[in-house]
């Protein structure tokens, strides 16, 4: 029950984008197609959760004991910013084909802002590891979710004939906007 | 239930103000003119020069490749100029101007109207004869006949269907042929199934020609192998496509012909000049034309030597009327609107429709609705709408995914619109622009 | 307080060191070297990204420089003569003067001298028209007046005049990108060498019918009647399949043709009135 | 031809070999939407190569080509390359939690759970290059 | 200076300096601001104390104790007059029941069992909504919403819309439920005081 | 003039956020208030302008290939003396800003000038581009906090402007960031437009 | 011939349908509904209904002629359809201002700022309601008391609220059904709500005249009030005492205006049949489970909008049968 809950609310109820404000640079400007944004969303959760392991241990076995907790943004940033490097070397060594196959078909997972965010918060938010990890999932789905209907949302928007001055950028956020309106409507489900 | 396709498809209202009129025997023209390119494929290749004296049935063009047809004139007079004429399009095409003397006919053709049902011509004779006689198709699309007969190697067809559905509001040429010449179209019928070795024929005729299909269904008791099919009207069943699936339940696949699925189609008008051809050696030199409008003091069927200007024709209805503003080759949803009546009949000219201000403009464009009733109307099961707007933003490849090429150009999409989009126009543009694409990379 | 600082500075060093390797691996796999010149060539290019130059953009253009080492056969023609010759110096190369083009429309059938003979009601754009029908006139050559090469300008340096309904070309603003020539269905633009002072000489038709037709349909139609081509000291003139051209980079702007032709086909432009008969060739000079 | 089930990338061509070619393509970050490239070029662009048993048309070195992928392929590789992984990782991580209640074991093994899958992936990577093909094509 | 090398000496020896650098500022800053940032959270306390009781002389030691209901302790300060005598206490309760979760509060109660004040600690409500709670429930001048000196019987306080007298926020009567439930906690654990014996004390 | 151009060309027309559209979380998510907005902004632009200093120092004895990893400890290293110094003397500003704070060292932004120009340039250049750039940022993060904290409760750094019953909830909430922030981006591109 | 002929490219044949006689017949069809909320909640429902409509065609053309320098054209009837619904989205007695700014947000954010008629992935009407309900709680859910006389100026909770309060504050579903009105009732409208809320009847009347217009295809509104149906059948069986049942759930609130009138939006619903389909029933199960799990008592506007957002998806996956292909 307390893993549903912690699904529903960050998948739906406190989107890490719409709502959270993390990642929300990628969430604009990725892709406009929509398989690419399936594929994110698969890269964005492994690493997602890997960082979240990863930092988790840092905090609570070497951090805390040695009660330098306030080496945490140091420390995860260098942590988070190897990981993301570590797969893709690994992958490179591993497979190169199927490292190769990837390079086209995503973009560089560079979603530092909501990785970091998603550590920081599991820390805070003094979740076990399991919860963490759960945790972790959810917003990495919430996340893709977010992105997929941005994607469609974007590919429409493309076609439309939208005022010059509000074209692109612009248009797209105010959209974000009104998708966050419209899953505050979720708001109270927990 | 009657048969009909499934999906798409509209309704526009029949108008056949013409059905009940005979065929009339137009008079001779004073002059005539012969276009070089009256069908689809390579222009014909222009024999006579100027002061030539000519037959009525003599070959003046011959066919400028495999995709092509002869022209034979269908006066006697004299050659009076080769020239470049103003098409109905307004571009100017070669053509043969023949000053009109006399009715003289080549010897060879058999002018009699007696009905010869026995032949014993086998298949490549049939077909030479074919293509000789410069026959293309007659229901609008002018493909050499001889070609469709003529199955690519490994494809057979096992049923002919004979077009007689005219779906068109207004025209109805192929009517009356059906019923004024309904023995010569049975023996045209025998002779394609001959040509393409298949066991049966059927017609398909739209049940709001009831006496036409009476007077079939009555003479084909005489021959097992042709039947009539009655089916429900519905615009555009006479696309050949549409026509396979509501008879037989095929399925042309998309970018395949109908010989894919075993069937080749051929408009009542193209049996019967194949029947002339083959039996009476006459070549394509006449043919039937509507020529209609609400506002046309007498709408009528005309028997009409091809080359006679058509102003001739609108003349012999009546006149063209105060407040015309359109003038239109074909029917009202696939036929061109003319720039010039002094442009000659052609071999694909069914009928000539004279609009008046109240119906031949169009309404002024509105952005689209997203009602999706062109995805309804579509036959082909397109999304016209995105089709218009990926061509309009000139994204040719994504408008190529969703199947631009596969549109037959039936006009329901556009007839359908409630913000009267020019949703047709750019369809085409698109199509013809990715079909240079494509060239270019070949 | 001595031990904190231990642990601190031991936690961070190894992290760091070990992130640092990991990073230093994947900076090596994956560095990609940019030549600085892409971006600083770039920084010089004027960012129109209209594709004049025959690539994708300003940046595969930057880049191409760079790969080819050369600017030959390389022009940007937004920026013109001093970009290029800034992306030379960056390259350390000789600049190549290229001259610059300005486009002209090759058409003066305004209303008055080619009357519309039909009632063109279909998509509003030039490229459908043209699918479809050869024109509104009895000229199957001329322009249709739907701006297509208008919508196609990047650089504001098309606009339709109203009265005659052919589309204008302000010299400043037209960079000879081509994106119109490409855009007009009827093959009406033509990119010509850019004159001082924006002066022009050409012949406003593509008319290929016989002479006859060709005037019947238009007023102030090229009929090939050949005057122009013999008064010509410069062999600038050619007449193929009845229609005269003039060649750009031959013609020295003598105007002699002008006034030769029977049916005003010759247009100048930005001449100084001429002094004697001043009356006559200034109707069919001011033009546009 | 169609690219609604592909990805395509413009890429240079690196070099030939009679195997076929290298390509250059450039990956971009996520965040390529921010307009602002070179001020942050650290982690948003990669040059990624690709090696290419291909057709035999005549390319040359420096030659822009398109490269394409099937979306399907794609989302293959990602399941090799992602997914398969983290359920790896995720199913370790439920057993393990069941077993013990220390979180420290429980975080290194599910993190060493996908090394062996790593192992597996290197002895599989032959029967994994023959599941993509890539379909280059000159651009002008 | 001409730019160092990428050996691997080198960048051994610049990554390490760099990073000694780092950790050993970060050290200093932290051991500058540990006091502040520690006073800094006292103070936080001490003022909400303060605000939320009347007048004391001194408080009393802190202890933490279970309430009745509950999954955690609450911090119970005692305040004492110039005779040592309790006065009052300020209480450190909390709920989970907010709109978002987790609210905890300051309050203050006298010995009569008195609201003599309440401050929000923490709260993650919806800005503009359940983020009145603090002005909403100690507006003197509407005293169907005011809490602050209501004295509390058995039952606590409750919202009218469970039948009790405290005005709820309007459209956000779930917050104001919450509240009620973390002063209720915050009075009960307190009332219950004599039979209590081996109270912890607080740590700071 | 080269420097003051330097300074300033990221108020509006370099502007990181209306225009570069860089560091979009912040942006978003600390701007409830006008105050807060100022908060973060000011918080971003000391890491900036520190990093960009430092960097700009040290730039010759970092080789090439540790030169990110080296920034990054440099980045982060001001982030947490940030972090810790507003936690000790604006611990109200510091709970509000939350989990953003330790977020301004993922700022492509920051990381991004480190890179793209402290590493390039001499010191003096470098920490006015790092102030130049911050100050574009918090004046931004200012301006949009202040757009949110009026249309949302009629307020502006918290002086009444309009009677709070006016004020629209949402803008204060998440869906109101976006949409005041599309329209903030749609006027300034209209703005640079018209002085290009 | 001294007059020109007129040449464009085939069809030149029209159905004669525009989409001015469309919306025409919306407007007709959400007419009954109207006037029946005019006479429940009388004068302040008319001015609320005027304002809206008139600041809808005020914004819309406003913005046409001075931003986006077009011809305003404002006849056709759409900014009149998202002026009524906005209003029928509306309490009886909202203040004036409010209504305004609503209307603003909805034809200037919902609208205009994608580009007008047709272009906006999000139903207008919804926006500019959502938008209201978030940034003024308190008066969007504050609904005047009717009496069979009138209108009462005591407010009183609309039949969702009081189950979404009574089940927070701990009773039964049957015990809080005392308290509402019986179906034949809330059928007819004899309770409070918004403008739009109070007549199913009449509503269900306007789908019919849709229908017969071919305005509208039954899909949308009969899959999303099905789905409702059932999944509300689903937990009312599992628990009776803590959910309402089906029939409650599809007669009250806006589940009929939202499913006839909102969900139906051309340029915001799936294009295909199938896309109809799956985007009702997932309006229908989100609804439902804002009104039974969330913080809002209704969820239809917001499910509507969600599913909006899908809808792209939803028309690039669910294309129609192509002719020729499997
Ligand atoms: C390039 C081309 C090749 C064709 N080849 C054949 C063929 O080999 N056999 C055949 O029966 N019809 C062939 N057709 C004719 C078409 O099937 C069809 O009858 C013709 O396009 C007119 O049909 P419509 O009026 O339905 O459009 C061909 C058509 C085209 C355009
Ligand atoms: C939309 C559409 C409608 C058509 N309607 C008819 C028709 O009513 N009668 C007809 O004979 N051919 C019609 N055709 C042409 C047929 O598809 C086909 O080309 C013809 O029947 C083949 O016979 P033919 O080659 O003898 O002309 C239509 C084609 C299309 C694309
Ligand atoms: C986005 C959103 C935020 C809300 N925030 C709160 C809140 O912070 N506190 C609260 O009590 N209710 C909040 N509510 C409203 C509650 O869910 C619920 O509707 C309300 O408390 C019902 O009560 P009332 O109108 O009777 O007070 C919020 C609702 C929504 C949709
Ligand atoms: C069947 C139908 C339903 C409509 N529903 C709405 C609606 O719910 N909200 C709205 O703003 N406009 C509605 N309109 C009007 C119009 O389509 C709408 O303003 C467009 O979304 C504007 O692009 C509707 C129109 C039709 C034909
Ligand atoms: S014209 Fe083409 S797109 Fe339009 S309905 Fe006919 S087949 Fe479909
Ligand atoms: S019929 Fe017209 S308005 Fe309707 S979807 Fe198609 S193009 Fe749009
Ligand atoms: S007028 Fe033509 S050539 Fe000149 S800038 Fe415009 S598009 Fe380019
Ligand atoms: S010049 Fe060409 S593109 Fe321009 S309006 Fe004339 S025909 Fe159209
Ligand atoms: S700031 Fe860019 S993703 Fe968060």
């Amino acid at each position: 029950m307390e893993y549903i809950i912690i699904i529903i609310s960050a998948i739906l109820v406190n989107n890490i984008v719409l709502n959270q404000f993390l990642g929300v640079c990628p969430f604009l400007g990725v892709s406009k197609k929509i398989e690419t944004a399936v594929g994110m969303t698969g890269a964005v959760t492994f690493v997602m959760v890997l960082a979240t392991i990863v930092t988790f241990l840092i905090q609570h076995y070497i951090l805390n004991p040695l009660q330098i907790g306030y080496l945490q943004t140091i420390a995860f940033i260098l942590v988070i910013a190897s990981l993301v490097q570590l797969v893709e070397i690994v992958l490179k060594k591993v497979s190169p084909a199927l490292y190769q196959a990837l390079g086209v078909f995503l973009p560089l997972i560079t979603t530092n802002c909501a990785i970091l965010g998603v550590a920081i918060l599991v820390i805070q938010k003094e979740f076990t590891m399991v919860e963490g990890v759960v945790y972790a999932i959810a917003n990495a789905i919430g996340f893709g979710l977010a992105l997929i209907i941005f994607a469609g949302l974007r590919e429409h928007l493309d076609l439309q004939e939208v005022p010059k001055g509000l074209k692109g950028v612009p248009i797209a956020i105010i959209t974000a906007g009104i998708l966050a309106m419209a899953f505050m409507g979720f708001s109270g489900i927990v | 239930m009657l048969k009909t396709f499934k999906k798409g498809g509209v309704h526009p209202s029949h108008n056949k103000l013409t059905a009940q009129k005979p065929i009339e025997q137009l008079p001779l023209p004073k002059t005539a003119t012969f276009i070089n390119t009256q069908h689809i494929g390579a222009p014909s290749k222009i024999l006579v020069k100027r002061g030539d004296e000519i037959k009525v049935g003599q070959l003046i063009a011959e066919s400028g490749g495999f995709v092509s047809a002869n022209i034979h004139s269908s006066v006697s007079g004299k050659v009076a100029k080769i020239d470049s004429v103003i098409d109905s399009g307004g571009y100017r095409k070669d053509a043969v101007l023949i000053n009109v003397e006399g009715d003289v006919w080549e010897e060879s053709i058999d002018r009699s109207s007696t009905l010869i049902t026995e032949t014993s011509l086998d298949k490549t004779e049939i077909i030479k004869k074919i293509n000789k006689a410069g026959i293309v198709g007659m229901g609008g699309a002018t493909f050499p006949t001889h070609v469709k007969l003529s199955p690519p190697p490994g494809m057979k067809a096992d049923l002919v269907i004979i077009n007689g559905v005219e779906c068109e509001p207004y025209l109805t040429s192929d009517h009356r042929l059906m019923l004024e010449k309904g023995e010569e179209l049975m023996v045209g019928i025998t002779l394609l199934i001959k040509a393409l070795g298949t066991e049966r024929a059927i017609i398909g005729i739209e049940n709001n020609k009831p006496d036409a299909i009476e007077h079939l269904k009555a003479l084909s008791k005489k021959y097992k192998n042709i039947e009539v099919c009655p089916l429900k009207v519905k615009y555009p069943q006479g696309s050949e496509k549409h026509l396979i699936k509501a008879i037989t339940g095929r399925e042309v696949p998309s970018g395949g012909l109908p010989i894919a699925v075993g069937t080749v189609v051929n408009n009542v008008a193209t049996a019967i000049s194949v029947y002339e051809a083959v039996m009476k050696n006459k070549p394509l030199i006449e043919r039937v034309v509507t020529v209609t409008g609400k506002h046309l003091a007498q709408p009528s069927n005309f028997y009409v030597r091809l080359g006679t200007p058509v102003s001739t024709l609108i003349e012999a209805a009546g006149g063209l009327p105060e407040n015309t503003a359109k003038v239109i080759s074909g029917g009202p949803m696939m036929g061109r609107s003319m720039v010039n009546l002094g442009v000659p009949v052609t071999k694909g000219m069914s009928g000539i429709l004279v609009f008046d201000d109240a119906e031949g403009h169009r309404k002024p464009v509105k952005s689209c609705i997203r009602c999706g009733r062109c995805i309804v109307a579509c036959p082909m099961g397109l999304e016209p709408h995105l089709l218009m707007t990926l061509s309009e933003k000139q994204m040719w490849e994504k408008a190529e995914e969703e199947k631009i090429m596969n549109c037959i150009e039936c006009g329901s999409c556009s007839f359908t619109c409630p913000s009267n989009r020019p949703l047709l126009d750019y369809i085409r543009l698109g199509k013809s622009t990715f079909g240079a694409i494509i060239r270019n990379r070949k | 307080m001595g031990i904190s600082l231990v642990y601190t500075i031991i936690t961070v060093s190894s992290i760091g060191v070990t992130a640092a390797i990991i990073l230093y691996f994947a900076a090596r796999k994956f560095y990609v070297y940019e030549d600085p010149r892409i971006d600083e060539i770039e920084e010089a290019l004027p960012a129109a990204n209209c594709g004049g130059c025959g690539y994708a953009g300003c940046r595969a253009f930057a880049d191409a420089i760079v790969k080819d080492n050369s600017i030959e056969g390389k022009n940007c023609p937004v920026g013109g003569n001093d970009t290029m010759s800034k992306a030379a110096s960056i390259m350390g190369l000789e600049a190549v003067n290229q001259t610059p083009r300005i486009a002209v429309i090759r058409c003066n059938g305004a209303c008055e001298h080619r009357p519309n003979t039909r009632n063109y009601e279909g998509a509003s754009t030039c490229a459908i028209e043209a699918m479809h029908f050869g024109g509104s006139t009895d000229c199957q050559y001329g322009c249709l007046g739907l701006a297509d090469c208008v919508a196609s300008c990047d650089f504001n340096a098309l606009h339709m005049d109203s009265e005659t309904g052919l589309p204008v070309v302000s010299d400043e603003n037209c960079v000879g990108c081509g994106a119109c020539v490409k855009a007009c269905p009827k093959d009406l633009i033509e990119l010509r060498k850019q004159m001082p002072k924006y002066r022009k000489i050409f012949v406003a038709c593509r008319n290929e019918d016989k002479g006859a037709a060709a005037k019947k349909a238009c007023a102030v139609a090229c009929i090939g009647c050949g005057k122009c081509e013999k008064e010509c000291k410069y062999d600038a003139i050619v007449i193929k399949n009845n229609l005269a051209f003039i060649d750009s980079d031959k013609c020295k702007l003598c105007r002699k043709c002008v006034s030769v032709c029977p049916t005003n086909a010759i247009i100048e432009e930005n001449f100084p009135p001429r002094k004697i008969k001043a009356e006559e060739p200034e109707k069919a000079g001011i033009e546009a | 031809m169609s690219s609604k089930n592909t990805i395509t990338h413009t890429g240079i061509i690196k070099s030939i070999s009679p195997k076929g070619i290298t390509v250059g393509i450039r990956a971009q970050a996520g965040c390529s939407g921010c307009q602002i490239k070179s001020s942050c070029n650290l982690a948003d662009e990669h040059e990624k190569e690709l090696d290419i048993t291909c057709n035999s048309y005549p390319y040359t070195t420096g030659q822009q080509v398109s490269v394409k992928l099937e979306s399907k392929q794609g989302m293959n590789a990602i399941f090799l390359g992602y997914v398969l992984p983290f359920l790896i990782l995720l199913s370790t991580m439920i057993v393990l939690s069941n077993i013990s209640s220390n979180e420290g074991i429980i975080g290194l093994v599910s993190l060493a759970s996908v090394i062996p899958y790593y192992i597996a992936l290197y002895i599989f990577k032959d029967r994994i290059k023959r599941k993509f093909t890539y379909v280059v094509s000159p651009l002008k | 200076m001409a730019k160092l090398e990428s050996t691997f000496r080198n960048m051994l020896v610049a990554l390490f300096g760099v990073t000694l650098i780092a950790s050993a500022s970060l050290g200093l800053v932290y051991n500058v601001t540990k006091s502040p940032i520690e006073r800094a959270e006292l103070e936080k306390q001490n003022n909400a104390i303060a605000a939320v009781l009347p007048q004391f002389e001194e408080l009393g030691t802190a202890y933490k104790k279970f309430p009745p209901e509950g999954r955690d302790s609450v911090d119970i300060f005692p305040a004492l007059d110039q005779n040592g005598e309790i006065v009052a206490h300020a209480v450190k309760s909390y709920t989970y029941s907010g709109f978002s979760g987790y609210i905890e509060i300051m309050v203050g109660i006298d010995v009569n069992n008195t609201i003599t004040g309440f401050r929000v600690l923490r709260h993650a409500e919806t800005p503009g909504l359940g983020s009145k709670m603090e002005q909403w429930h100690n507006d003197t001048e509407k005293p169907g919403q005011n809490i602050v000196g209501r004295t509390l019987n058995e039952e606590g306080l409750k919202v009218s819309k469970d039948g009790g007298d405290v005005d709820a926020i309007t459209a956000a009567t779930i917050t104001s439920r919450a509240l009620m439930d973390a002063l209720n906690r915050a009075n009960a654990t307190v009332s219950d005081l004599d039979s209590y014996t081996g109270a912890t004390p607080v740590n700071n | 003039m080269n420097q003051w151009k330097n300074f300033t060309k990221g108020f509006i027309k370099e502007n990181p956020v209306f225009v570069l559209l860089l560091g979009m979380c912040p942006v978003l998510g600390t701007t409830g208030t006008a105050i807060n907005g100022l908060g973060m902004g000011l918080a971003t632009t000391f890491v900036l302008f520190m990093s960009n200093t430092v960097v700009s120092l040290i730039k010759n004895v970092i080789p090439d290939k540790v030169r990110i990893p080296s920034y990054i400890v440099v980045i982060a290293t001001f982030v947490t003396i940030v972090q810790m110094v507003m936690q000790a003397y604006l611990p109200s500003l510091f709970e509000s800003l939350g989990i953003f704070i330790p977020l301004i060292v993922v700022n492509c932004i920051v990381l991004g000038r480190a890179e793209a120009f402290a590493s390039k340039n001499t010191v003096l250049s470098a920490s006015i581009d790092g102030l130049g750039t911050g100050l574009g940022f918090a004046f931004a993060l200012t301006l949009l906090g202040a757009a949110r904290e009026l249309l949302g409760s009629g307020k502006i750094f918290n002086f009444e402007i309009l009677p709070e019953q006016y004020g629209m909830l949402i803008f204060i909430l998440a869906p109101g960031a976006f949409i005041a922030l599309g329209y903030i981006i749609a006027i300034t591109n209209r703005l640079n437009k018209q002085k290009a | 011939m001294n007059k020109l002929l007129t040449i464009s490219p085939s069809p030149h044949l029209y159905q004669g349908d525009s989409v001015r006689k469309i919306m025409y017949s919306v407007i007709f069809a959400l007419l009954p509904a109207l006037v029946w909320s005019f006479i429940v909640f009388g004068m302040p429902a008319v001015i609320l209904t005027l304002t809206s409509v008139a600041s809808c065609l005020v914004v819309e053309w406003a913005i046409q002629k001075y931003m986006l320098k077009t011809t305003p054209s404002i006849n056709d009837g759409s900014a009149v359809i998202t002026g009524i619904l906005l209003a029928m989205n509306m309490p009886a007695g909202l203040p004036v201002w409010m209504i305004v700014i609503g209307a603003l947000v909805a034809i200037g954010v919902g609208k205009m700022s994608f580009g007008g008629l047709g272009q906006n992935p999000f139903n207008p009407a919804l926006v500019g309601r959502v938008f209201l309900l978030i940034s003024y709680p308190v008066q969007m859910t504050t609904w005047p008391n009717i009496t069979n006389s009138g209108v009462d100026s005591v407010t009183e909770a609309t039949p969702l609220a009081l189950i979404k309060e009574g089940v927070n504050s701990g009773q039964t579903v049957p015990q809080i059904m005392e308290n509402i009105p019986a179906y034949r009732e809330l059928l007819l409208g004899n309770f409070s709500g918004s403008l739009g809320e109070v007549s199913a009847a009449l509503l269900i009347l306007g789908l019919l005249y849709m229908l017969i217009k071919k305005v509208v295809t039954w899909h949308i509104p009969v899959t999303t009030l099905a789905t409702m149906f059932v999944f509300a059948a689903i937990l009312w069986k599992a628990n009776p005492e803590q959910f309402a049942d089906p029939l409650f759930h599809i007669l009250t609130g806006g589940a009929m205006l939202g499913a006839i009138f909102m969900a139906t939006d051309y340029s915001s619903s799936p294009m295909s049949k199938s896309g109809q389909i799956v985007y009702s029933i997932g309006i229908g199960v989100i609804t439902i489970c804002i009104r039974t799990w969330g913080a809002y008592p209704e969820g239809i506007s917001f499910a509507i909008l969600i599913m909006n957002a899908f809808t792209p998806l939803i028309n690039n996956y669910m294309k129609p049968k192509r002719f020729g292909e499997k």
